[in-house]
């Protein structure tokens, strides 16, 4: 029966020693703020346009510190994906369906003779890209908006298009070869315009 | 006709990964001429065995990973492996041995991986270390030179593992052995002691001539660098010439390390894997001597008669880190040192 | 959690304290309790596998009364490689010491010590060996385990008078006893370590046999 | 002889210079028509000068530079401007760009020439002057503009020429040096006066021993100038390559030769440069090799800058069916046309025709065996094998850490490559990748910036209105209670608001006139679009509801029933007063599109212009915006009148 | 001191922990996807480690064995274990935000790494003494962090291979583990220890 | 059974496989799965600590501050194995012997902690237990097969020495799959473990990928962006 107390008042030494310290620890080394949800938000593509089931990118970069998974967000689409599995260490995975897939970047653009005025792609948009007052035509700044497609539904009159992005010569480059090669069978059949 | 987009360069040099591949096989060809001389018919029947495998499992797992077979079958990969397995494997093993080989080293070594190219470790390397630790009884039968056979014995024990009027005793110790448990007698003085023993240690030097004739070929034809050899011999000669000036008595010499077993074998053939190995020159140095310095460690104090599988296994997989710290100073960068002199 | 975390040092350090110390009080008492309930289990179970093993080395003729009621402190138990406390066992029968088993360290394994059990009667025969602890390779070295082979069966009825001292070695340097192809370095310290033990049993005799009638 | 270094690396392909290097340079004719578009250099794309139908002489400036690194545009020839268009370029996209086309007249009419008699005369500020209006760019390379070049912020030592042409099949300049040595050397010296008199060096391969002689004859003992032979490989041409050659100095990675006290010219540049200041002459006219097996005539003729490839490639005879690779360039670094309306351009030294199986097929690549020939042969000292597997696993940091940055393309590690993989193309897309994922990083870094500070105002638009509503609530209480003491007997309230409204709905009919066509219209329209668009969300809702059985699907799907007559209806009602009016919609559409891209490049300049360092060169560039939005704007109204006309004779019909 | 030489060598090569030992097989293959974080992981294992020995080889000889409680050495280790983990975190976060950057999410993991405890535990079978439980944790550590770091380079450039789809990402780091752990074995017997 | 708790008992069986998908338990895994009896034991003993502490740490979620929550599982599972332990010595004492550290080591076999903190602080504790008892089943399946593909590629035998875990009535239960088999090594020893986990792993993608296209052609559209949410305002 001795060893039953000695165990108990060892063991009960140890853990309240430990319990002390660990006591003393967490108030007087107490760290506020969680620096890797700005790092998470800083990866994300902050198109704002809540295809991850977040209302914005900040939110979901929250839910990822606190363990959603990493493949929510369209708009970000691979790329983010592996950025985000390289931050935190984990699998890079696929896409999630549910919630959209990768598409190529969009701007958005207003017919302004069908726009009647109405405000309310104003009120829709995330990032403040759309100029216009009320009752009167109204314009996307074009290097602001991110392509979130929020403003679309609220057009009553469905004046809003999305547009890819143009490519010029500044901003077009060349792909992957993996094209070419993958028509092994004919490695000319790469875009050619006739000519005279 | 339509014109074409596609990216400079236009040109191209008549370089090809198949004929890098051609050179290395052909340039076995004087080691195995004289390994079947002193051995017999034993590594040329493993040899075709080894080859006719490594197509055979080669074209089957491009198949089921939905590739085309024909362009990957003829750039020769896989029958350099299949030769150096040939080669390394002793020349009695029997046919169940070089087929467990052949097929971790090419189904698990290199088309897990992705094939030719992806594989982070010697193919032949892990199918001939497997083997060693599977089976290390069959792994270790070298005869001696004395007890060639005539092709038809040696095809009967390649397939039944018995032989009708052979000879008696199989395994004997090779001049590896030798070296490693010597009782304090040099490797000559055995030699003179044992004249069947003194006939294996002319063999092995005769073998790695050879094998040196064909690495030289293959640096005169281009095939690889300098680096990745001279660095291996080096790190071994160095080692054990440290050693052996030490105490002579325990430690064979440099020029005994370097013409017994594989040594000439994997410097040449295996060290200079482009693939498994580390890929800037620097990297090459750093590869070569790390495997010379572990081949002869494992083989001065270790349980492995030869080590140069283990070690370029070992240094197989140090290679990515090597590549990592062994980046060249890029045209127009500074040196190290003087750019943080700079920032002062 | 719904607990608040407490917010002062003292609380904090209190709460700290008291919680982690609660646990390992209760883990303490589960734990000792087991202990003490099992104890007597555990310690006829560790008995009974010590008898099992000393019994497999010894023949039941040799002994009325259990060899575990007989431990020998041996000395000089360097030169059969043990550490102490170094423990042999007397076979005891009709009050007489008619057979020792001795524990054997082979040093020179292929990878680690073997630990051997000897059974040696009064005159010099070996009665029994069993490998009861080693880490040589499985497949090759482990035949040296009763379980795998019976080559270690082979010692028996051996004893240095009538296998002269060459004949203590493998096949294959000249000896007696079988070497595993491929594998002789473990059999090769087993018989070594055999044979020290035959040795030790026979320069240790008189100490030995008159301890043991203390008992 | 001067002491050599080597760089690390090179190749050595076949030269294949001899198909064109034999005869004289051909002054080709002035074709039909030319095709000069704005950007023909590095930097900012000139802005056009004339407009179309305006006439040009030969020389006179079309398009002039805009800001610090941009350059001047000539008329090559004289003519008529026909068009200020988007035309293929040549780049590699084949992407379509702005252009200035000009008819010619065959009259070949030079404008005002102002050479000049004693160069020697000149200030540095007058030959900068001359350069930069002539609109010299580089002619070796990336055509740097020359008179940017040729202002360096540190003092130069050492003016290299570069004469080395060390691409297959192109000789160019070759021909250049031979036929032209004594300009070229007064050229050089006009740049050394203009840089403080450096030494000169001009690298020139050993595989053109004429050249060499052409240029030692041309040459003054006791110039500071010497002729350095140098090896044959590529690319020594390179400008890094061909310093390290000839100095034993490597270019700071992140800096440009005049770092350490160097400037690096072609020697087209040079004589351009004579051109310019001796004889008054801009950049119109460019030696060009035209070779290749597919060239009947292969050899180098001076074109004229906006001559069609087509043009050239026929006055060569060249076999357009024998060839199904047309290379702008050389071999190694050019770039493939697809287009032989793509115009030659002031960088453009050579069009090389290859017949089929002239060049390297296009095998299938194997993958990567890391043999390591490629970082033998790289003279940026990279390692490609390493950036190449980067690359195509698009890890762009770590390619990044591998200097990716650093490769100047010039493709000797694809010649060498055993397994024939296309690496340069692999670093162009890394390149491009991470160029367009750093602008990403950026604009991301905005849209957070712009939400957050919506949320806040949202925050903030949210507090105020509860802080007004509360403050009018007290005031409604106390002005209640106020009024209530003040006429505790006042006169039934409801009434008096009935009354109210009942008097503005009689005002309202009153005031009702007969709607403007426009009016209606809009109103059609909106009444359209918002049937269409119910429309079709409900349907939307319906085929959702299908999917998932809601009872609602029948329920919607009446709705949608009567939905789709009304749009029906309403479109019809729409059509027909479009009919009447005689509208073309669309086109109105295409309009406003570029009045509200007009409009937001203006915003956006303006923001940049707050914080810009040169706010002169935006300014400008607001203005030029502004421009574009009052003809886009001009354009809209122009048609909107059409429409505020038709309808009135629509009604008056 | 060739004793202690011999511990370092054994515990790093010959019975390397992770691939020989089997121990802390779970950051091994949890935190091995990328250089970075492995090195990391390394330090910080490297540094827990370490003092985990020492901590509880005090235990077990001051606390336990004089009052025969050595039947309460898992519990009592894995709270010494537990603790120090704790604590350093805590001290390291708030301390030195940098350090907490490169070790912080890995400390937390360092618990459930057997490794730690099996350290612990294998000092106590061997019977180490002071000196040799401190060596025999360090060299534990080493050993672990040196095919941690070998096994992160190597996926990162497996990663970048062409794998068939059924063996990307853990399966075949399996198989380029059992790999390393055949190379590992031509240590076997380097050192008797 | 409630969906929770299918989905329970689905996520320890499969899909969050503690040791083929979580990667956790891995040392004990690969170091006692040298034969089915060696994997059989451990594999007992990790599921009873696993419902054990899942229970206990469920019943006391309520109880304990976040800071030390750590320590306190830890000690109830280092409890609960020792109990384990001591109970092993008692009752079979040679299985004990051959698991050897390896018991102790259930303390850390980082999936009893992982299901700890995940999931049974979260959960009452019927639900916990479930969670306990699937992933511990999970696990010991896991165990199982990979001692039975080494024992038999190594040995060629299946269910050697069940005796020591099952008593004697399992004495005869050694199965020789193939006789007069020459043993292959390499599946015995540590690098065959590892090799053998892969493959394991391996032909689990497999069949979830096999599944998947399956369940693709059965239901090919899988409603994309239907977790969307509105960001600003709704729609009128
Ligand atoms: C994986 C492996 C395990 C080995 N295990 C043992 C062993 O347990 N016992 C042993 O004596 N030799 C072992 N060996 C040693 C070799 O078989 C060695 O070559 C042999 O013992 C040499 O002796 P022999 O040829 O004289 O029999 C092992 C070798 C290998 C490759
Ligand atoms: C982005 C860029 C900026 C440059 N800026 C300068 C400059 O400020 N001053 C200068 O003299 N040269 C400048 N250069 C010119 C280079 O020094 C070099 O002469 C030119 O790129 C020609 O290179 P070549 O090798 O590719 O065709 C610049 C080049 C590039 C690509
Ligand atoms: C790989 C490579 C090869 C080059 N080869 C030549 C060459 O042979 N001749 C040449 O004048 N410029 C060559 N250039 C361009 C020069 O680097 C550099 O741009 C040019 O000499 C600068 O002179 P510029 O500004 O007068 O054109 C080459 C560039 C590269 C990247
Ligand atoms: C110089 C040279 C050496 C080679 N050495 C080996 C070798 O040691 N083992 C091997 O399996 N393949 C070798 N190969 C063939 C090839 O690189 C190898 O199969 C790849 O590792 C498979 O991806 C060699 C090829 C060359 C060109
Ligand atoms: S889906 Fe992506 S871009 Fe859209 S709100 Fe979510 S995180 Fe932002
Ligand atoms: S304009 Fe429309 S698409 Fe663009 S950011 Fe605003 S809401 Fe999104
Ligand atoms: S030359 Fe080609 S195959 Fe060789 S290392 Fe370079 S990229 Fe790889
Ligand atoms: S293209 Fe780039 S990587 Fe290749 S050789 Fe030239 S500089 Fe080096
Ligand atoms: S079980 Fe060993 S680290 Fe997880």
């Amino acid at each position: 029966m001795q060893t039953f107390y000695f165990a108990i008042v060892i063991l009960a030494l140890l853990a309240i020693v430990f319990g002390a310290i660990l006591g003393f620890a967490s108030i007087r080394f107490k760290v506020v703020g969680d620096p890797i949800v700005d790092q998470i938000d800083k990866l994300l593509p902050q198109t704002q346009c809540g295809q991850c089931g977040h209302p914005g990118c900040k939110p979901y970069a929250q839910a990822i510190a606190n363990g959603e998974a990493i493949n929510h967000c369209p708009p970000g689409g691979e790329a983010t994906i592996k950025a985000l599995a390289d931050l935190l260490d984990l699998e890079a995975i696929p896409l999630d369906a549910e919630h959209g897939s990768e598409a190529i970047r969009t701007i958005a653009y207003i017919r302004e003779d069908e726009c009647i005025g109405c405000t309310k792609c104003i009120q829709a948009c995330p990032v403040d890209a759309i100029l216009g007052a009320a009752k009167q035509m109204h314009t996307v700044i074009i290097d602001e908006c991110t392509g979130c497609d929020l403003c679309l539904d609220p057009c009553p009159v469905d004046c809003i298009d999305m547009i890819p992005i143009e490519v010029t010569p500044v901003n077009w480059h060349w792909q992957q070869p993996e094209q070419l090669i993958a028509t092994s069978s004919s490695p000319y059949s790469h875009g050619a315009p006739d000519h005279a | 006709m339509a014109l074409v987009n596609l990216s400079s360069p236009h040109h191209h040099s008549l370089n090809k990964t198949s004929r890098l591949m051609v050179w290395v096989l052909l340039a076995t060809l004087p080691g195995l001429a004289v390994q079947s001389y002193f051995y017999g018919y034993g590594t040329l029947i493993n040899l075709l065995w080894a080859s006719f495998l490594a197509l055979g499992f080669e074209a089957i797992v491009l198949g089921l990973r939905r590739r085309p077979i024909m362009p990957y079958l003829t750039d020769g990969s896989a029958l350099v492996t299949a030769f150096l397995i040939a080669l390394a494997l002793p020349p009695f093993s029997p046919w169940w041995l070089t087929l467990v080989a052949v097929l971790f080293s090419i189904i698990f070594a290199k088309h897990l991986y992705g094939g030719l190219g992806n594989n982070p470790f010697n193919p032949a390397m892990v199918g001939y270390a497997l083997c060693l630790i599977a089976f290390p009884v069959s792994m270790t039968q070298w005869a001696g030179t004395e007890a060639t056979l005539t092709f038809g014995q040696q095809w009967q024990w390649f397939w039944l593992e018995s032989v009708t009027g052979g000879i008696d005793s199989w395994t004997r110790a090779t001049p590896l052995d030798l070296m490693r448990r010597t009782n304090g007698l040099t490797l000559t003085e055995v030699a003179s002691s044992n004249p069947q023993l003194g006939l294996g240690l002319v063999a092995s030097m005769w073998i790695n001539l050879a094998y040196l004739l064909g690495g030289l070929i293959l640096l005169a034809a281009r095939v690889f660098t300098w680096h990745a050899p001279v660095a291996m011999l080096a790190g071994l000669g160095f080692c054990a010439g440290l050693f052996h000036m030490g105490e002579p008595d325990l430690y064979p010499s440099a020029s005994q390390h370097l013409l017994t077993g594989a040594t000439m074998l994997s410097a040449f053939f295996i060290v200079t894997d482009p693939v498994s190995g580390a890929t800037s020159r620097k990297g090459k140095l750093v590869f070569g001597v790390g495997v010379g310095i572990l081949v002869f460690i494992i083989r001065s104090f270790g349980s492995y008669p030869d080590a140069f599988a283990f070690a370029i296994l070992l240094m197989n997989l140090s290679a990515p880190l090597i590549d990592t710290y062994t980046q060249p100073k890029a045209y127009g960068h500074q040196p190290k040192k003087s750019r943080s002199q700079g920032e002062e | 959690m719904s607990l608040k975390t407490p917010t002062s040092l003292m609380a904090s350090i209190r709460a700290g304290a008291t919680s982690l110390g609660l646990f390992a009080v209760l883990a303490a008492a589960a734990i000792s309790l087991t202990y003490i309930a099992g104890s007597e289990s555990i310690a006829a179970n560790k008995a009974a596998a010590k008898a099992r093993a000393l019994s497999a080395v010894m023949p039941p003729h040799f002994y009325d009364q259990s060899l575990l009621s007989a431990p020998l402190k041996l000395v000089d138990y360097a030169q059969l490689n043990l550490s102490p406390p170094a423990v042999g066992y007397a076979a005891v029968k009709s009050g007489s010491t008619q057979a020792i088993i001795l524990p054997v360290i082979a040093k020179d394994g292929y990878s680690g010590d073997i630990a051997l059990l000897v059974g040696i009667d009064q005159y010099g025969f070996i009665q029994g060996v069993r490998t009861i602890e080693h880490k040589e390779t499985p497949g090759l070295g482990d035949k040296i385990e009763r379980k795998k082979s019976t080559w270690i069966d082979s010692f028996n009825g051996r004893s240095l008078a009538n296998t002269p001292l060459s004949d203590w070695a493998v096949t294959k340097d000249g000896g007696v006893f079988d070497g595993f192809t491929g594998a002789t370095i473990t059999p090769r310290a087993v018989v070594n370590a055999v044979h020290q033990g035959l040795l030790y049993h026979q320069r240790q005799y008189s100490a030995l046999y008159t301890t043991a009638e203390d008992y | 002889m001067r002491k050599t270094w080597n760089f690390h690396g090179g190749v050595h392909p076949l030269e294949n210079k001899t198909q064109s290097n034999q005869l004289p340079i051909v002054v080709m004719p002035a074709p039909k028509q030319l095709v000069l578009p704005l950007s023909q250099h590095m930097g900012k794309a000139g802005k056009a000068v004339v407009k179309p139908g305006d006439y040009v002489f030969k020389g006179q400036l079309i398009a002039s530079a805009q800001g610090f690194v941009s350059a001047n545009i000539h008329a090559p020839s004289s003519g008529y401007v026909s068009a200020l268009e988007e035309r293929t370029l040549p780049h590699q996209s084949a992407l379509s760009g702005p252009c200035i086309v000009i008819d010619t007249d065959g009259k070949d009419q030079w404008g005002d020439l102002n050479p000049t008699i004693d160069p020697k005369l000149l200030s540095k500020s007058d030959l900068l002057y001359l350069i930069q209006a002539a609109g010299i760019t580089g002619m070796g390379g990336a055509g740097f503009p020359g008179a940017v070049k040729l202002q360096p912020k540190s003092s130069i030592h050492t003016l290299i020429i570069n004469a080395a042409e060390c691409e297959p099949y192109i000789t160019a300049d070759d021909r250049l040096m031979r036929e032209y040595a004594d300009q070229i050397i007064s050229g050089i010296q006009l740049v050394q006066q203009l840089l403080d008199q450096p030494q000169c060096l001009i690298g020139i391969e050993d595989n053109k021993p004429e050249a060499i002689a052409a240029l030692n004859h041309a040459l003054n003992q006791h110039m500071n100038i010497e002729v350095c032979v140098i090896e044959t490989k590529y690319p020594s041409g390179g400008e890094k390559q061909l310093i390290e050659i000839l100095t034993g100095q490597q270019v700071p990675n992140e800096g440009i030769p005049a770092d350490i006290g160097i400037v690096c010219q072609n020697v087209g540049t040079v004589k351009a440069v004579f051109d310019a200041i001796v004889l008054g002459q801009p950049l119109i006219t460019r030696i060009t090799t035209v070779t290749g097996k597919a060239a009947v005539n292969a050899g180098n003729y001076e074109v004229l800058i906006g001559t069609k490839v087509a043009d050239v490639l026929a006055f060569a005879k060249v076999d357009l069916i024998k060839t199904s690779r047309l290379v702008m360039g050389g071999p190694m670094m050019g770039f493939t046309i697809q287009d032989t309306q793509t115009p030659i351009i002031k960088s453009s030294n050579c069009i090389l025709a290859a017949a089929d199986l002239e060049l390297a097929t296009v095998a299938d690549h194997h993958s990567c065996i890391r043999c390591g020939l490629c970082e033998v042969a790289c003279p940026a000292e990279l390692l490609p094998q390493q950036l190449f597997w980067f690359a195509k696993a698009e890890e762009f940091e770590k390619a990044q850490d591998h200097n990716l940055s650093d490769c100047i393309e010039c493709g000797a590690c694809a010649w060498v490559c055993p397994s024939q993989i296309p690496l340069v193309q692999y670093y162009r897309y890394a390149k491009g990748r991470i160029k367009a994922l750093n602008n990403e990083t950026q604009l991301a870094e905005l849209s957070r910036m712009r939400f957050e500070t919506r949320e806040q105002r949202l925050v903030d638009e949210k507090s105020a209105k509860e802080e007004k509503r509360k403050l009018r609530a007290t005031a409604a209480a106390a002005a209640q209670a106020a009024k209530r003491a003040a006429n505790p007997t006042s006169a039934d309230p409801i009434a008096a608001a009935l009354a109210r409204v009942n008097k503005r709905k009689q005002e309202q009919q009153t005031a009702t006139t007969p709607k403007s066509p426009e009016e209606v219209y809009k109103e059609l329209k909106t009444a359209a679009a918002i049937t269409r668009t119910k429309l079709n969300k409900t349907s939307k809702a319906l085929t959702d509801a299908k999917a998932q059985d809601h009872e609602q699907a029948a329920g919607l799907q009446e709705t949608v029933i009567a939905l789709t007559t009304k749009a029906a209806v309403a479109q019809a009602k729409l059509h027909a007063y479009e009919t009447k009016l005689g509208l073309d919609p669309e086109k109105e559409k295409i309009l406003q599109v570029s009045v509200a891209k007009a409009n937001g490049t203006i915003r956006q300049l303006e923001k940049i212009l707050a914080t810009a360092a040169d706010p002169k060169r935006i300014e400008a560039d607001i203005l030029n915006a502004k421009a574009t939005h009052e003809a886009a704007t001009q354009a809209l109204a122009d048609h909107q009148t059409n429409l505020t006309k038709k309808p009135t004779s629509a009604q008056e019909s | 001191m060739v004793d202690y030489l011999l511990i370092l060598v054994s515990t790093v090569l010959v019975n390397n922990f992770v691939l020989v030992q089997f121990l802390g097989l779970c950051p091994f293959m949890g935190v091995s996807s990328r250089l970075e974080t492995a090195m990391g992981m390394s330090l910080a294992t490297t540094f827990v480690l370490t003092l985990a020995s020492l901590c509880s080889y005090l235990t077990y000889t001051y606390l336990l064995e004089p009052f025969g409680l050595e039947f309460l050495q898992t519990i009592s280790f894995i709270l010494v274990i537990a603790f120090v983990v704790q604590f350093t975190e805590m001290v390291v976060h708030k301390t030195s935000p940098l350090l907490h950057k490169v070790l912080g999410i890995f400390l937390p993991l360092i618990t459930t790494n057997c490794a730690v405890l099996g350290v612990a535990l294998l000092n106590i079978k061997k019977a180490n003494g002071f000196i040799e439980s401190i060596l025999y944790g360090f060299g534990a550590a080493v050993g672990f962090s040196l095919v941690l770091i070998l096994f992160a380079a190597m996926r990162e450039r497996i990663a970048v291979a062409d794998v068939p789809a059924p063996f990307k990402g853990a399966a075949i780091a399996m198989i380029s583990a059992g790999i390393m752990s055949l190379a590992f074995m031509g240590f076997t017997s380097l050192v008797a220890i | 059974m409630s969906t929770e708790q299918t989905k329970l008992v689905m996520d320890g069986l499969w899909n969050n496989n503690p040791a083929l998908v979580q990667l956790l338990g891995l040392c004990p895994l690969l170091a006692v799965t040298g034969s089915v009896v060696n994997a059989l034991g451990l594999g007992f003993a990790t599921l009873l600590v696993l419902v054990g502490s899942n229970l206990l740490v469920s019943l006391i979620r309520n109880r304990v501050a976040d800071d030390i929550r750590l320590p306190v599982f830890v000690m109830i599972i280092a409890a609960l194995v020792t109990i384990a332990e001591l109970t092993m010595q008692a009752l079979t004492y040679e299985l004990y012997q051959i698991l050897g550290i390896f018991i102790p080591l259930i303390v850390t076999n980082c999936a009893i902690l992982g299901r700890a903190d995940a999931y049974a602080r979260k959960n009452p504790p019927h639900l916990a237990v479930l969670d306990g008892l699937s992933m511990g089943l999970g696990f010991a399946i896991v165990l199982v097969l990979l001692g039975a593909m080494r024992e038999l590629l190594g040995q060629g035998t299946l269910f050697a020495d069940m005796h020591l875990l099952l008593g004697p009535m399992a004495q005869n239960w050694t199965l020789v799959i193939i006789h007069d088999y020459r043993g292959f090594l390499f599946a015995v020893l540590p690098p065959g473990a590892f090799v053998g986990m892969g493959l394991i792993i391996a032909a689990k993608n497999t069949f979830d990928y096999y599944q998947k296209t399956q369940q693709l052609k059965a239901h090919p559209l899988a409603e994309a962006g239907s977790k969307r949410v509105r960001v600003t305002g709704t729609i009128a």
